[in-house]
């Protein structure tokens, strides 16, 4: 399970990678926080990659690491729901969601 | 109290806003119009919140310097000792103060919504539950607690272009670090193969001859990652970007909550993280000192340069806060027996006097806006004498002028960046403070020395409750400058309690 | 009294929340509010003449309390080479925390468990200084209540003029380091404040600069000088374990370590003297003094001239006993003291503000200080500070009043002939610079003579600095003169509607002109020194170093032998005092009975008066011809250029026809001294003052101006886009990243 | 045609029968849908490959014999949030980005940026050598809805717990933040 | 390789009984209307009609398959598709018999999938179903269809939760979430409808609002949207949104089955009384099971035409106003009962 582990290590961390770099080209704020999610993501995919291989009770496999994850799922929904609310009111002032539009703040 | 009663004690610093919180929750749609009853019931559970660890710090002692508990069965998922007692009655203090200032904010903004009472006290209990756990996890759920009860709070004034968008760019940057933090901590898991921070100690202690047992590159890795997420949340340059635009932006007593509340939770986190989890090591500690040396001389100055070139006092104090960010990050890389103690103690006085400040910004507002540019305060002393006297306590204090608390506080900071041989960041901070003392003397020549505006004339009026969030941040700021040793001294006894089960 | 110390301090700053919160809101008259803050800077008076009354009569009753509570109220008695002194704790400030020493000083292992706290201590420095400060405090005081009458801001300039007295006395009390720099920082911030008093005036038409930049200036450079004050005071936190004076100083004196040699001693001393240089105006730091005479005249008198520029060398007498040990931090003092005393001196020559001019003479003055603390004068230091405040606060109230009378101006050129106007002030101008220039017998003569003749014959000092330090003297008389020839004799060059109001200022004024030129003229002898005793044959009646001298003199044991220099010093005859005599014998024959036989571990008591070699009566007399010629040096020069009413009194006098031709000699005598004399003089001097605006000053408003340039350009990053924000945090950790990984 | 094609696709990706293969196979499909989410111009595709990816990585859970996890993930993440997230754009019928993003220099330094960051964290997982993982069996029950409820209710009990205040904090922010006032 | 050979046969059967009954369904539903308007439904095809579903797959195969110039091509073209996969993997978990003993002695549960987290699995696979919903609505590019959608993914979020609840409820009872051991464990004691009857009703009503039947078919209410997120359909692609929206229905009523009536199983004083053991148990269970889902599409086709269609608003304010607590109260219930050992 070796090399399986490996590549989703490395897949997690290009996925981190890969949800880092995509807030950065986009304007949407609501993307960015589709890039967030990917991030999040990513770190599930390690958690659960890790967990499968660490010594536990009784034999290979740590459930820790699958409570982090469920928390994150849930923490990630609140935070999109929170993010989404606040995009919502955005829109209401700006008829936007583009994030170059907030330039009131700043300098 | 009784031994085992305490044990059941331990949760209730977070069991007690979190509980509160969620009753005023219920209650708010039915109390909506009563608007005085609602505050006072938030006013007076934030009391508590405030006596609760008050009384167990009280009595920790005849008890040993902590415990634990995970509310259930016996679990290691809570931790009640020195450190998380001690901030967690910063806490209460920064969430009633803000809860003070709240109503006249709430009275002059465009739509009342007193959701966001309810909102503080979920923010204080997420803030409790960071700092009083050994366990990642945890810090990571309170964290997120903290932090979305904040981005809402942020965003309550959202009929305001700059509210909305201060708690649109808070929320984007803070779950951009959230993601740092949960990869990070996946990296320190899958390291250490513990997400409890006792066993990530023991896990790098014997990680020998590498420095974790299951990956060294993972651990540092995770570590920065860490680090990142949490110099985010303080404002350590380069993360700080966010800081002066969602301070100005977001209203005032939410600001000013803000501003001390999480700053003192991520570095109670930072304390506990580092000086317990990432120092049994001295290959990984030399590591994260060396990173938060880099990230504490930039704060310092960028802080204080940018603070430089503000025209806006909200803004100023942003970046001011960054200054002070790193200034305590500096108390961070003190060993923990010099250091722990001075850093607590700067928040302490941290929280009175910015709290402070924002409370004398928050009396200048028209028409829900902020009205905090410098010109703004100018001729206050010829308008409104005590309140310019008071604001000159905070700044001058923020300058770090004995007596006030700020001197104090920043003194015994430098002495532990002297007694951790890091001389050269003391002489930084040196610098800071000079550049430091330009910025706040210009909002103290603009109360004292320039004429009022104009069309500034109308009469200031300081609202009782601000009065009082003005008088404790006073009196508290000068003796804690005068006479600290009563705080000091209980405070050093905390590093005693950090250390871990053997 | 003794134990109530603290209300000395308390109650200019009770005074100072009084008319702070009560005047500016409107409550009190204008008299309350004088009368109220002339109140509690007398008080403070009166509670430190109890004090030093109750100091002087003796501390028998003041028994130490017991070992367990022994913060309260600690007494040295006077025993032995000890002064006579003692601290009060008033309550605890800092923990410092148990192990906060462990493994950093050069002893090793120290765990003393360490409280700083609110301390205040008293000995014979502190009583002069409390006297100085109360003293001329108050009668600035009195004398404010006529400068600013009907001044918008009466009732805020009285509220900074206590708290400037309180944080002044807080200074001067304070008995370890940090309390001092609470006085130290709080008298720079009332500094500050009332440089700033008239904000928004232009005080230098030049670079259009306002009086709250000049505030500014004064407190961002005293910054520079505070930090490394601090950094001072860590460094002997961290050296030996605490932070109170009297336990530094037992500490150095009595330790048998070898500190002479410490480098860390130097760097120490070094670090304290630019702490010093910022609050004293001594070269680099001395840019801010000049601007700072934006302010009203009694804050350049009583601030600015009397006392918190003296702190510097209050403390350096304070801290003697370190810099008795460091040789080099003490030579840099001297040189550092002589060269502002001369380079401001120079300037002071080419100024045309009347107050500048006085600026820059305060500096200088200041430079003599710092001299004689340089060469181990410190008595004469500190003698000078008190002479120095009597006559130059009346020189400044002087100038104060002149400026009241003659329509505000300040430029010297508009001045003249005012002493048939202003009799009172004329006199009291003159005899403050009769004193000033070195009149002999008169104050400054005498404390200045004392350090000019210190640099000459102490073993720290040498030929050098008093060949510059007499070189300065000739200049301060010269400048001085200038001034009193320019504003008071000739013809009156005001404009017509200032001269219609001439007339001599109210008596509230000129009361504290008169008691101050009194000090002027009596003050000095109270320290009459030793060689002018003896050149009337009176022995030493120097009172004044018979109370000090115990404070400031160096104590304690020095391994001389392993420095030649204290090998050749035995051979100066130095030593009048038997009992040293005795002592260095004994030390001599237990050294001899060790057996180590090469003077290496040679204890000797030489400091104590050894440093100092007396001159014989010869020399006495020509230093005192020297004193005089210096004086008359300057007068006459003085009197050479401006005595004749100037260039413009000629010019009106030119229709006559005899005297046309004379005066027009004149002018062409005029015309030649400023080809041959003046102009090249003045061009050093306007070089002085250039090199003094674009290096010095410069280099201070470079700072800030890079500071802010790099805010500006920085600030263009906060573009309030969040993607860029998201680039920096990403950049950050990679940083980050980089650095834990390696 | 397609709407056959696929489930055929689903049919031999389930018959590939090595575990590894099947890992590969997602993790690729995982990176590619990720990278077309962060680079797509049209937020909806882009969500719905947020979808694809979502959806892949919990393959890549259940291959990791993290059974439980892997529905999970499905049902909050496709489930509720990429719905949310739809639903919002579809509300605001912003789905097209406006043209004209940051400079090349920005988009230049954000590249090198990530790629340094990517390369130092392929470094640090590269590291991960858990002790006896050949040698080492399954736990009894790894994965399992029991063992994580097990794990749920007493050990993690009270962060548990704290999520549940993260959810309401959510809760009542997102009415407070998005709901229509009657006033407004 | 029985094993695998047993699992594709289970696969296939399920995957051609499944059309058939939809195909069964629409006739049903046809002459369901038909009765409960008092007039005759669907009579020309075959008696009573019965050919009809046979007609109409023959029109839906012949139809022009248009695809409007305006559509986002490749999700227009995947919607159906995606929608038709969910239906179908969502049944996989559902058993539908106990186990069937094969002459080589090898015992064969009738469940695609014996899944741990079985049911959770049927939420998510429903979950992704919406999506095929959400993407018909907003490939079409046109505002009806795209209404359709965003009505479709708020219903879908709403009464998620309350389904969820529902099911949090059984598994409270059942202390697993494996559809068999739930079935299990009611044929141990009674069917968790007379526990729950508050938590059957829940997850009844928002079965409906899941398959999007009336009275909660928003998302493509004639009436308003034309036909909603299928408007741009048609032929081929429309019959897939059509089956899929059937299975989901069957899948919807073999879940309360299921969870509530006591699954497949047969009561054992039935089981007893008559003798039935071995393979003949479990067809009989097939056929408990199968008549229990029929009364529940019966159930579904019944409603239809009887109740009138919800304002958006209403469906809304049942989902969170009603629902949900009810859910919640249900949920302590099962709790409640739990604690005092009544299961």
């Amino acid at each position: 399970m070796s090399e399986a582990t490996t590549f989703c290590l490395i897949v997690s961390a290009v996925l981190f990678g890969i949800g880092t770099l995509g807030v950065l080209p986009r304007r949407s704020a609501i993307t960015i926080l589709m890039s967030i999610e990917i991030m999040l993501n990513a770190g599930n995919l390690a958690l659960i990659a890790v967990s499968r291989v660490l010594p536990g009770q009784g034999g290979l496999g740590l459930v820790d690491g699958h409570v982090f994850v469920l928390f994150v799922l849930a923490i990630a929904a609140a935070e999109a729901a929170v993010g989404l609310a606040i995009v919502l009111a955005l829109y209401r002032l700006k008829r936007s969601t583009d994030i170059e539009v907030l330039r009131l703040l700043r300098w | 109290m009784d031994y085992q009663l305490f044990e059941i004690w331990t949760a209730m610093p977070t069991l007690w806003p979190a509980v509160y919180g969620l009753l005023l929750l219920l209650f708010v749609p039915a109390l909506r119009e009563d608007r005085q009853w609602l505050w006072g019931f938030a006013v007076a559970g934030m009391v508590l919140t405030i006596v609760v660890p008050s009384y167990m710090l009280y009595h920790i002692g005849s008890y040993g310097d902590y415990r634990e508990t995970a509310g259930m069965l016996g679990m290691e998922m809570v931790r009640a000792d020195r450190l998380s007692l001690s901030l967690d009655i910063l806490f209460g203090v920064a969430g009633l103060l803000a809860l003070l200032l709240m109503p006249v904010y709430l009275d002059r903004a465009r739509a009342y919504r007193p959701e966001v009472y309810p909102l503080t006290f979920l923010s204080v209990a997420g803030m409790t539950i960071m700092v009083g756990t050994d366990n990642l996890m945890m810090i990571f759920l309170g964290l997120e607690v903290l932090s979305i009860s904040l981005y809402v709070m942020c965003g309550i004034a959202r009929e305001t272009p700059t509210g909305i968008e201060a708690a649109l760019k808070y929320f984007l940057l803070g779950a951009f670090s959230t993601g740092f933090l949960v990869y990070g901590v996946a990296l320190l898991y899958g390291a250490t193969g513990s997400l409890d921070l006792e066993g990530i100690a023991s896990a790098v202690a014997l990680g020998a001859p590498g420095l974790a047992p299951y990956g060294d590159g993972m651990l540092l890795a995770g570590m920065a990652l860490v680090i990142v997420a949490f110099a985010f949340k303080i404002g350590a340059v380069p993360f700080h970007f966010w800081t002066p635009d969602v301070y100005q932006g977001a209203p005032t007593p939410v600001t000013a909550f803000m501003a001390a509340g999480t700053k003192a939770a991520a570095f109670g986190v930072l304390l506990r993280l580092l000086h317990t989890g990432l120092s049994s090591s001295i290959d990984v500690s030399s590591r994260w000192i060396l990173a938060l040396s880099v990230l504490a001389a930039a704060t310092m100055i960028i802080g204080n340069v940018m603070a430089l070139v503000q025209d806006r006092v909200k803004r100023l104090l942003a970046f001011s806060s960054v200054a002070h960010a790193g200034y305590l990050l500096l108390g961070l890389l003190a060993p923990l027996d010099v250091g722990v103690a001075n850093v607590v103690f700067y928040l302490t006085v941290y929280t009175f006097m910015t709290i402070g400040a924002f409370a004398v910004v928050s009396v200048f507002q028209d028409a829900g806006h902020d009205a905090d540019h410098i010109s703004h305060f100018s001729g206050l002393w010829s308008r409104h004498p005590v309140l310019a006297v008071t604001m000159a306590v905070f700044l001058l204090s923020l300058t770090g002028i004995p007596p006030m608390g700020g001197f104090t506080c920043k003194y015994v900071i430098f002495l532990s960046a002297l007694r951790a041989g890091h001389p050269l960041l003391a002489l930084i901070m040196g610098i800071a403070a000079v550049i430091g003392a330009y910025y706040y003397l210009r909002v103290l020549v603009a109360m004292f020395f320039k004429p009022p505006e104009q069309e500034l004339s109308a009469e200031i009026v300081v609202p009782s409750p601000t009065r009082v969030v003005l008088a404790v941040s006073v009196v508290a700021t000068v003796l804690l400058g005068i006479l600290p040793s009563y705080v000091l001294e209980p405070l050093s006894r905390i590093s005693a309690s950090l250390a871990m089960l053997p | 009294m003794l134990p109530y110390l603290l209300l000395i301090p308390l109650a200019p700053l009770l005074g100072f929340v009084l008319v702070g919160v009560l005047g500016a809101s409107g409550l009190l008259t204008d008299r309350w509010v004088h009368r109220i803050a002339v109140a509690a800077s007398l008080a403070a008076l009166v509670f430190s003449c109890a004090a030093v009354w109750e100091f002087s009569s003796g501390l028998d009753h003041l028994v130490p309390l017991a070992e367990e509570d022994p913060g309260r109220f600690l007494v040295q008695p006077d025993e032995g080479d000890s002064p006579a002194r003692f601290s009060v704790t008033y309550a605890p400030w800092i923990p410092l925390g148990d192990t906060l020493l462990r493994g950093w000083s050069s002893t090793g292992e120290r765990t003393a468990s360490l409280t700083v706290g609110w301390t205040l201590s008293f000995d014979a420095l502190t009583a002069i200084m409390l006297l100085v400060v109360a003293g001329v405090g108050t009668l600035i005081h009195v004398y404010s209540i006529g400068y600013m009458a009907g001044d918008p801001g009466y009732s805020r300039f009285f509220a900074y003029m206590n708290l400037f007295m309180a944080m002044m006395l807080t200074l001067v009390l304070g008995g370890n380091i940090l309390v001092m720099f609470i006085g130290w920082e709080g008298v720079g911030l009332c500094s500050f404040l009332l440089i700033s008093y008239y904000y928004d005036q232009v005080f230098d038409r030049e670079s259009g600069l306002t009086c709250a930049d000049a505030g500014r200036k004064a407190f961002i450079t005293n910054r520079i000088g505070d930090m490394a004050f601090v950094l001072g005071g860590l460094l002997l936190l961290i050296t030996f374990g605490t932070f109170d004076f009297y336990a530094i100083s037992d500490a150095i004196d009595g330790s048998s370590e070898f500190w002479y040699a410490s480098l860390l001693l130097t760097g120490v001393g070094l670090l304290l003297f630019i702490g010093a240089t910022g609050k004293s105006a001594q070269i680099p730091l001395y840019v801010w003094l000049p601007d700072a005479m934006a302010g009203p005249t009694p804050v350049s008198a009583l601030i600015h001239a009397a006392t918190m520029v003296t702190a510097g060398v209050y403390m350096l007498a304070r801290m003697s006993s370190l810099f008795w040990h460091a040789p080099g931090a003490m030579l840099v003092v001297a040189v550092v003291g002589c060269l502002t005393a001369v380079f401001a001196a120079t300037m002071g020559m080419a100024q045309y503000d009347i107050k500048k001019a006085l600026a820059y003479s305060t500096v200088s003055q200041l430079g003599y200080m710092f001299l004689g603390a340089g060469v181990g004068a410190f008595v004469a230091a500190i003698f000078h500070l008190v002479t120095h405040a009597f006559f130059k606060a009346c020189l400044f109230l002087g100038s104060g009043s002149v400026i009241l009378r003659a329509g505000h101006s300040n430029d010297m050129r508009l001045y003249g002939g005012l002493k048939k106007w202003m009799p009172v002030t004329y006199a009291t101008f003159l005899i403050s610079t009769l004193a000033i220039a070195g009149f002999p017998l008169m104050s400054g003569f005498m404390s200045k003579d004392e350090i000019l003749a210190r640099s000459l014959f102490s073993t720290r000092g040498h030929t050098l600095l008093w060949l510059f330090g007499t070189f300065g003297a000739v200049m301060t008389s010269f400048y001085m003169f200038r001034a009193v020839y320019m504003t008071f004799h000739g013809e009156n060059r005001s404009p017509e509607w200032v001269r219609h109001q001439l007339k001599e200022s109210p008596r509230v004024m000129t009361g504290v002109l008169a008691v101050l030129a009194a000090g002027a003229l009596f003050v000095g002898f109270l320290g009459v020194p030793e060689g002018v005793s003896k050149l009337v044959g009176l022995g030493n009646v120097n009172w004044f170093e018979h109370q000090l001298h115990p404070v400031v003199a160096a104590r304690g044991v020095v391994a001389a032998a392993s420095h030649g220099e204290h090998g050749g010093q035995a051979g100066v005859d130095t030593h009048e005092d038997p009992a040293a005599d005795s002592a260095y014998a004994s030390a001599l024959t237990a050294d001899e009975a060790t057996g180590h036989g090469e003077p290496q571990a040679l204890e000797i008591d030489v400091i104590r008066e050894g440093l100092v070699a007396h001159p014989t009566l010869g020399q006495e007399w020509a230093l005192f011809g020297v004193g005089l010629g210096v004086f008359l040096a300057g007068l006459g020069l003085a009197s050479w250029a401006y005595g004749n009413n100037m260039r413009r009194a000629a010019a009106m006098a030119g229709s006559l026809g005899f005297v046309r031709r004379l005066l027009h000699r004149k002018w062409f005598v005029d015309e030649l001294y400023d080809k041959l004399v003046i102009g090249p003089f003045k061009a050093l001097c306007r070089g002085a003052d250039a090199i003094d605006r674009t290096v010095v000053d410069g280099a201070v408003n470079l700072a800030g101006i890079l500071t802010e340039i790099s805010g500006q350009v920085i600030k263009l990053f906060q573009t309030g886009v969040v993607r860029h924000y998201a680039v920096w945090l990403l950049a950050g950790t990679v940083l980050v990243l980089w650095i834990v990984m390696g | 045609m397609d709407a056959l094609l696929t489930p055929a696709c689903c049919v031999a990706l389930a018959a590939i029968t090595a575990v590894e293969a099947k890992l590969y196979i997602a993790g690729i499909v995982a990176l590619v849908s990720g990278l077309v989410v962060v680079m797509h111009r049209n937020s909806v595709i882009g969500a719905l490959f947020l979808v694809l990816n979502l959806l892949s990585v919990a393959v890549m859970f259940a291959l990791l014999d993290a059974y439980f996890m892997a529905v999970l993930q499905v049902l909050i993440y496709a489930g509720a949030i990429v719905v949310l997230i739809i639903f919002v754009l579809m509300l605001l019928n912003v789905g097209r980005e406006p043209r004209g993003g940051p400079g090349l220099g920005v988009r230049l330094m954000a590249l090198l940026l990530g790629l340094a960051m990517v390369f130092a964290l392929v470094r640090a997982v590269r590291s991960f050598t858990p002790g006896s993982e050949d040698g080492g069996v399954l736990t009894e029950g790894y994965g399992t809805v029991s063992q994580l409820g097990e794990a749920l209710f007493n050990q993690y009990f009270y962060p548990f717990e704290v999520v549940s205040l993260a959810l309401v904090a959510a809760m009542a922010g997102a009415v407070l933040l998005a709901k229509r006032y009657l006033e407004d | 390789m029985g094993v695998v050979i047993a699992a594709l046969t289970k696969v296939l059967l399920v995957a051609l009984v499944l059309p058939l009954a939809v195909s069964i369904m629409t006739w049903v539903e046809r002459r369901g209307s038909g009765i409960i308007q008092m007039r005759l439904g669907p009579n020309r095809v075959g008696p009573f009609g019965v050919l009809q579903p046979v007609a109409d797959g023959i029109q839906f195969f012949f139809k022009e398959d248009i695809v409007s110039p305006f559509v986002h091509k490749p999700t227009y073209l995947m919607a159906p598709a995606v929608a038709m996969m969910a239906a179908f993997i969502a049944f996989a978990v559902i058993p539908f018999g106990g186990t069937l003993t094969l002459t080589s002695g090898q015992q064969v549960k009738l469940v695609i999938a014996d899944f741990d987290a079985g049911v959770l699995f049927l939420l998510a696979a429903s979950s992704v179903g919406v999506y095929g919903v959400i993407m018909a609505g907003w490939s079409s590019n046109n505002k009806y269809a795209q209404l359709g959608g965003l009505r479709s993914s708020s219903q879908m979020i709403s009464y998620e939760l309350s389904f969820g609840l529902a099911v949090i409820a059984v598994a409270v009872l059942a202390g697993s979430l494996r559809p068999i051991a739930i079935v299990e464990a009611q044929a141990a004691s009674w069917w968790y409808v007379v526990y729950m009857p508050v938590g059957a009703l829940v997850l009844l009503i928002s079965g409906f609002a899941e398959t999007n039947r009336l009275p909660f078919d928003l998302p493509e209410a004639e009436s308003e949207l034309v036909a909603g997120y299928h408007t741009e359909y048609s032929s081929m692609k429309f019959a897939l949104f059509f089956m899929a929206e059937y299975i989901n229905m069957i899948t919807s009523a073999a879940l309360l089955v299921t969870l509530y009536l006591g699954g497949y199983s047969v009561p054992a004083f039935v089981s007893s009384s008559l003798g039935l053991e071995g393979n003949w148990l479990t067809f009989a269970q097939l056929i408990v099971f199968v008549l229990k889902v029929s009364f529940f599409m019966w159930l579904f086709v019944w409603v239809r035409w009887t109740l009138p269609r919800f304002r958006f608003d209403q469906l809304l304010q049942i989902g969170w106003k009603a629902l949900i607590p009810l859910g919640f109260l249900n949920v302590i219930w099962a709790a409640v009962l739990v604690w005092l050992g009544w299961v």
